[in-house]
């Protein structure tokens, strides 16, 4: 690949046309995956900046660097920016968006255009946000209660509600094209059982997107319509009911954590393959927790209303609920632990993630246990020991796994290797400063500090200080790989198509792929992660 | 044993050590598992990792292995859940005979108002080893009442009364937070409990100079918004005999069956048409707006008064004529 | 399904590049179209929960909200819809077998039927508008009739719940008629300019689903709104 | 999806089937049937669904299983959002 001159280069999809019209207009899923990373990786570091000035704020008990308002509106901007913004169309829309048709030997996904006016309708939705981040902000919390939101607040309610509303929708039209690609595209051959664990969670997250997206429409949609128009659907003075909202609000919000969790764990399934060289231990149940994560996901709701005045027997059955999506986690934990046993294992930087994912994870997942403990669920609900499990899961799982991803398929998609000892080093410091960070929040939470809190009593502090010093690690280790993606656009080793020497169509095409993914139409004849028809490379092929 | 540990709450209710025993299950428990799939993993990774001329070793999968870890997981959470919802159980279900202190919560404060008529604002009194019940009710958005030496957590919603209850084991002061994101001061919205000994207790109580009791100022209430026109306890009134009806089933119009509790007087008062009783007519005013919540927390404990707790409580008189309905 | 690039010379201007043949293409849309309509049964129920809640919560109240509205109009709109469903149906009919003008008629009826359906709706939300029962600080529901059977006067509070609902429901309704109304639009101008034959008509196809989907939500609507309780008066 | 054409007397049967059931469907709420007024509207409301779901959506001469599985999933997740929040709303008194 070395002896590749430059001027040679093959026409793929990023030299095929040049030019701004050529982007904005592209319908190839792999340009709007790359639109798409550009746009979450502006929210990426807005909403990371509103996490910094939070973790700032906390390193005094007083409130001395800004007013309780804004504070208010920074950790309301930091979740909503994050949640809705980043970590919904993150792996779903770059990696996804790119890995898809790949994947399964298509050509596009079924519905390109649609797939291009789902980044556009992100984008209005994401100007429609920013203006509203600009103009004042808004300070409902992410979750919107009413009847604060409705009421109470006077910050831009409608206009977050709105860009939400319409980001949702991007949301459920990516989440279409997907299980209409994977029914309706795969190549010849490529049947279900040999497809990539990646794409079955992919379908998995797809479901969810689609049937509960919709839920959280409307009812950000009742809310604006009750601030705008006087409706009282969730208004208690006029006998509604605000547990209502939190019902339907969590009715997506929930199953919305596995938006963000299963395609991380897709992501791991085909980097543990890769790096153990091995089949994934047991395909079939990995393969079947995926979508059973997505259909419990939906029972288990409620969990997140243990204190707020549910019936006790309502609660007792989504107590036990819970438990049981916990299993199908479980027994992916489990599988890509045995994964490894007897590989060939090989630490690069997809590697590390990967096993940081899988740590962070586990300690994510089983305080999840703790919380579904009802009897433990009202000490610790509404404290810092939820706002660490949730960052375990979605920052420890899910961001980890969208950079162990970005990672392992940047050859592919850039055509270019990264550094990869800077790599590593960014992932170990993502590592350490996110346990740095958010395990002393555990601590917090089951001591008693309440979440959302602008000043806080001086005991508190200590762990306070160790997280905010955790939290600038962290923004280390998360500003270095965009420098070196960046960096490596140009300047970074040529990639031949397989570095990794990894099983998957996706690999079996040129490196970038040509416009239309693969020079000849694939027909599969093979089973997923055959690994031991390729030989392993005796060195990982790494620049240091 | 935990106690002095800097890293551990104060255990000061009964409810705590329930709570913190599971918890420190719960921690042995995730900790084993941690250590385990850590171990493991580490040890893999170094045993396992790549060398010139090894290659891995497929191996497919075990349809065994993957039962005996999903079911052995599988049961012991419904170990866990079985003794959360234990716990939860004994949370939610406050003894009958507990001392009442009624909380209305407002942006961002707390008042409470004890039984016995003594008015706090952002403070709670209560002596060792007595049950509270706390039954609160939000002017505004949705609070949070939140002890942490005492493990107890409960939503205040705007609009209907919900409840909670600890005993205090050990004199102390602890925070009282709201825990439920409600605006601007949210974190200024704490306040502290101040648990102290009987004597200490009844000191402080009887030097406020209150009022009265909290049903006694209801009682007048009754007098003065004209109820006792027709809630006679001679059941030759227009409306329901109140006395003894706390705490029993209610027959309705329209079928259903209810049990009279904070809740049901409440909505009687503001909206009395959606709950007749069967056999009367619906003509009781709306007092929607015409009351205070505070107003509503007194005539509530004047209308829980008229039905003593049973056996346990002071006294133990059941005599209270049950109510009586006229049948049609 | 075999691929071959040869192939892409030989389909019709229909075909995307990324299909492998016609075939691949409609099953595609078709099953775009009902997920689709799966998302908009989850979007609904989310109103009809909160409708359920307050109907068990609030019965009187609703009933009496619904006695307000005038059955006569709810029918006949309930008639207009069932009418213009036959029509797309009929439509999707004649393109299938390739009737370029009677599918432009068809379709023309079923724009104008629903666009009969908007005014009707227009007259009776005009008609809350002067009655004062639009949620709100002028609402007044003093007028309502009570329900037989009924258990004293009207919570005005609680009949907001009942206006609330009504007008957010039928007003994501006549949204989801006009966006169809505008779909029709389009469809009736490549139907005119003849784009759609027998073996490509899959635009009508899906854009009939649609319209169908926001009649059976109607079909629900009518029943759960109009006819809560027109028991005659004791 | 169906190359199946359908008779037009087919569809004018269906609607014809409609019109009728909209007229008792409004007809019959008059009729005082205790609490199965209630029940007789949704009966008839569903039979109406049905009735454009098989035949005007053409649900009943596909071979696509897929479509009917779609449908039959999208109901049982609205069924699960109604049955599971009622699960909270018909143990607590709801004020």
């Amino acid at each position: 690949m070395a002896t590749v001159a430059v001027t040679a280069e093959r026409e793929n999809y990023l030299n095929q046309e040049y030019g701004i019209r050529s982007w904005l207009l592209t319908t190839d899923h792999k340009r709007i995956a790359l639109l798409y990373l550009a746009s979450i990786t502006f929210f990426f570091f807005v909403g990371g900046f509103f996490a910094l000035l939070i973790r700032l704020e906390l390193l005094t008990p007083a409130g001395d660097l800004v007013q309780a308002d804004t504070y208010n509106k920074l950790f309301s901007m930091h979740g909503q920016v994050m949640i809705f913004f980043f970590l919904i169309p993150s792996i779903p829309a770059v990696l996804g968006n790119f890995l898809v048709p790949l994947m399964i030997g298509a050509k596009d996904l079924a519905f390109p255009r649609i797939n291009l006016l789902s980044w556009y309708l992100y984008i209005i939705a994401g100007t429609i946000y920013v203006h509203c981040i600009v103009t004042g902000g808004v300070d409902t919390g992410w979750t919107f209660y009413t009847p604060f939101s409705t009421a109470f607040s006077n910050t831009r309610v409608i206009e977050a509600g709105i860009a939400i509303f319409i980001a949702g929708f991007s949301s459920i039209l990516t989440g279409l094209n997907f299980v209409v690609t994977i029914h309706r595209m795969r190549a010849p051959g490529m049947t279900w059982s040999r497809l990539p664990l990646f794409i079955w969670a992919m379908y998995a997250t797809s479901i969810i997107q689609l049937l509960g997206t919709p839920v959280l429409a409307i009812t950000l949609l009742l809310v604006v319509f009750e601030r705008a128009f006087n409706l009282g659907i969730f208004d208690p003075t006029r006998g509604g009911d605000p547990l209502l909202f939190q019902h339907l609000f969590w009715f997506y919000s929930h199953p919305a954590v596995y938006i963000m969790i299963l395609p991380a764990m897709a992501v791991e399934s085909e980097v543990v393959a890769c790096f153990t060289r091995k089949r994934i231990f047991g395909y079939n149940f990995v393969a079947m927790s995926s979508i059973a994560i997505a259909v419990f996901g939906f029972l288990v709701w409620a969990h997140h209303m243990f204190t707020a005045g549910i019936s006790l027997y309502s609660a007792l059955i989504f107590s036990i609920l819970s438990y049981l999506v916990a299993v199908p986690s479980a027994i992916k934990v489990f599988n890509w632990t045995a994964t490894m046993y007897k590989g060939s294992i090989s630490f690069t930087t997809p590697m590390l993630y990967a096993f940081g994912f899988i740590g962070l994870f586990t300690m994510g997942g089983l305080t999840g246990l703790f919380l579904a403990a009802l009897g433990i669920d009202v000490h610790v609900h509404d404290t810092y020991f939820v706002i660490a499990h949730f960052h375990y899961i979605m920052v420890g799982g899910a961001v980890m796994g969208y950079l162990g991803g970005l990672h392992f398929w940047w050859p592919k998609i850039s055509g270019r290797m990264y550094p990869e000892g800077w790599g590593r080093l960014a992932a170990l410091l993502v590592f350490a400063g996110f346990n740095l960070t958010f395990f002393p929040q555990f601590i917090l939470g089951y001591m008693g500090m309440p979440r959302r809190y602008w000043q806080y009593p001086p005991e508190f502090q200590v762990l306070n200080v160790l997280s905010t010093a955790g939290s600038t690690i962290l923004a280390v280790g998360y500003v270095l790989p965009m420098i070196y993606f960046l960096w490596s656009m140009r300047y970074g080793k040529i990639a031949n198509d397989n570095p990794w020497d990894a099983a998957g169509l996706e690999w079996k095409t040129s490196s970038p792929p040509p416009t239309f993914n693969f020079e000849e139409a694939p027909e599969v004849t093979w089973e997923a992660y055959n690994y031991d028809e390729i030989p392993a490379p005796a060195e990982v092929p790494v620049e240091r | 044993m935990f106690d002095n540990f800097p890293l551990w709450p104060i255990r000061a209710s009964t409810g705590a050590g329930n709570v913190d025993a599971l918890f420190i299950f719960l921690l042995a428990l995730s900790g084993l598992m941690c250590a385990a799939i850590f171990v493991m993993i580490l040890v893999f990774a170094t045993k396992y990792r790549r060398r010139r001329g090894v290659e891995a070793e497929q191996i497919e999968g075990s349809s065994a292995l993957e039962i005996t870890w999903s079911v052995i997981p599988l049961g012991i959470f419904m170990v866990i859940f079985a003794w959360g919802a234990v716990i939860y159980f004994h949370e939610r279900t406050p003894p009958r005979a507990a001392s009442e202190v009624y909380v209305v919560a407002k942006q961002w404060m707390w008042k409470l108002q004890h039984q016995e008529g003594a008015r706090e604002i952002n403070e709670l009194h209560v002596p060792v080893g007595r049950d509270v019940k706390l039954i609160m009710t939000s002017q505004d958005v949705i609070h949070s009442f939140y002890v942490p030496a005492f493990r107890i957590k409960q939503d205040v919603l705007p609009g209907r009364y919900t409840t909670a209850w600890f005993r205090a084991t050990r004199p102390g002061v602890y925070h009282l937070f709201c825990s439920q994101y409600c605006g601007t001061m949210h974190s200024g919205m704490i306040g502290q409990v101040t648990v102290m000994e009987p004597a200490q207790y009844e000191a402080w109580l009887s030097g406020g100079g209150t009022a009265g009791s909290l049903a006694a100022s209801g009682d007048s209430l009754f007098q003065q918004l004209g109820c006792s026109t027709c809630h006679r306890s001679d059941a030759q009134g227009r409306g329901p005999n109140l006395v003894g009806l706390f705490g029993h089933p209610v027959h309705l119009e329209d079928g259903r069956t209810v049990t009279a509790d904070e809740n049901y007087i409440r909505q009687c008062i503001l909206s009395p048409h959606t709950n007749i009783p069967s056999g009367f007519k619906p003509i009781m005013p709306i007092f929607q707006g015409l009351v205070s919540e505070e107003q509503l927390t007194a005539l509530v404990a004047y209308i829980k008064s008229l039905s003593p707790p049973p056996a346990g409580g002071q006294g133990g008189v059941s005599l209270a004529p049950k109510p009586q309905y006229p049948k049609e | 399904m075999s691929d071959s690039p040869i192939a892409v010379e030989q389909h019709g201007p229909e075909l995307r590049h990324h299909f492998v043949d016609a075939e691949q293409q409609r099953d595609a849309a078709s099953l775009g179209m009902w997920l689709f309509l799966a998302t908009e049964i989850m979007f609904f129920g989310g109103m009809f929960l909160a409708y359920l809640i307050y109907r068990y919560a609030y019965y009187n109240e609703f009933a009496a909200g619904s006695r307000s509205i005038d059955i006569w109009l709810g029918t006949i709109n309930t008639a207009v819809l069932i009418c213009s469903s036959l029509t797309v149906a009929l439509g999707v009919r004649a393109a299938q077998m390739g009737k370029r003008r009677l599918l432009v008629t068809l379709l023309l009826i079923t724009i104008v039927l629903g666009l009969v359906f908007l005014g009707i709706k227009g007259v009776e939300w005009y008609q809350k508008f002067e009655e004062h029962h639009v949620p709100g600080t002028s609402f007044n529901a003093s007028d309502l009739e009570k329900p037989p059977y009924s258990h004293g006067e009207i919570d005005q509070r609680h009949e907001q719940i009942y206006f609330s609902l009504y007008f957010a429901m039928t007003g994501l309704h006549a949204l989801h008629m006009i966006i169809g109304v505008g779909i029709f639009i389009f469809l009736t101008y490549y139907a005119w300019k003849g784009r759609y034959s027998p073996k490509y008509y899959t635009p009508v196809e899906i854009g009939g689903l649609y319209w169908h989907f926001v009649d059976i939500v109607w079909i629900y609507l009518f029943p759960l709104l109009y006819l809560i309780d027109r028991k005659p008066l004791r | 999806m169906s190359e199946h054409v359908m008779s037009s007397k087919l569809y004018y049967t269906i609607w014809i089937t409609l019109m009728c059931l909209t007229v008792i469907t409004a007809a019959v709420s008059f009729v005082d049937l205790g609490p199965f007024n209630t029940i007789v509207a949704l009966v008839i409301a569903t039979i109406k669904a049905l009735l454009v779901v098989l035949f005007f959506m053409h649900v009943k001469y596909t071979s696509e299983k897929l479509t009917k599985i779609v449908i039959v999933s999208a109901i049982f997740w609205l069924f699960l959002l109604l049955a599971l929040s009622m699960a909270d709303y018909a143990t607590r008194f709801l004020s």
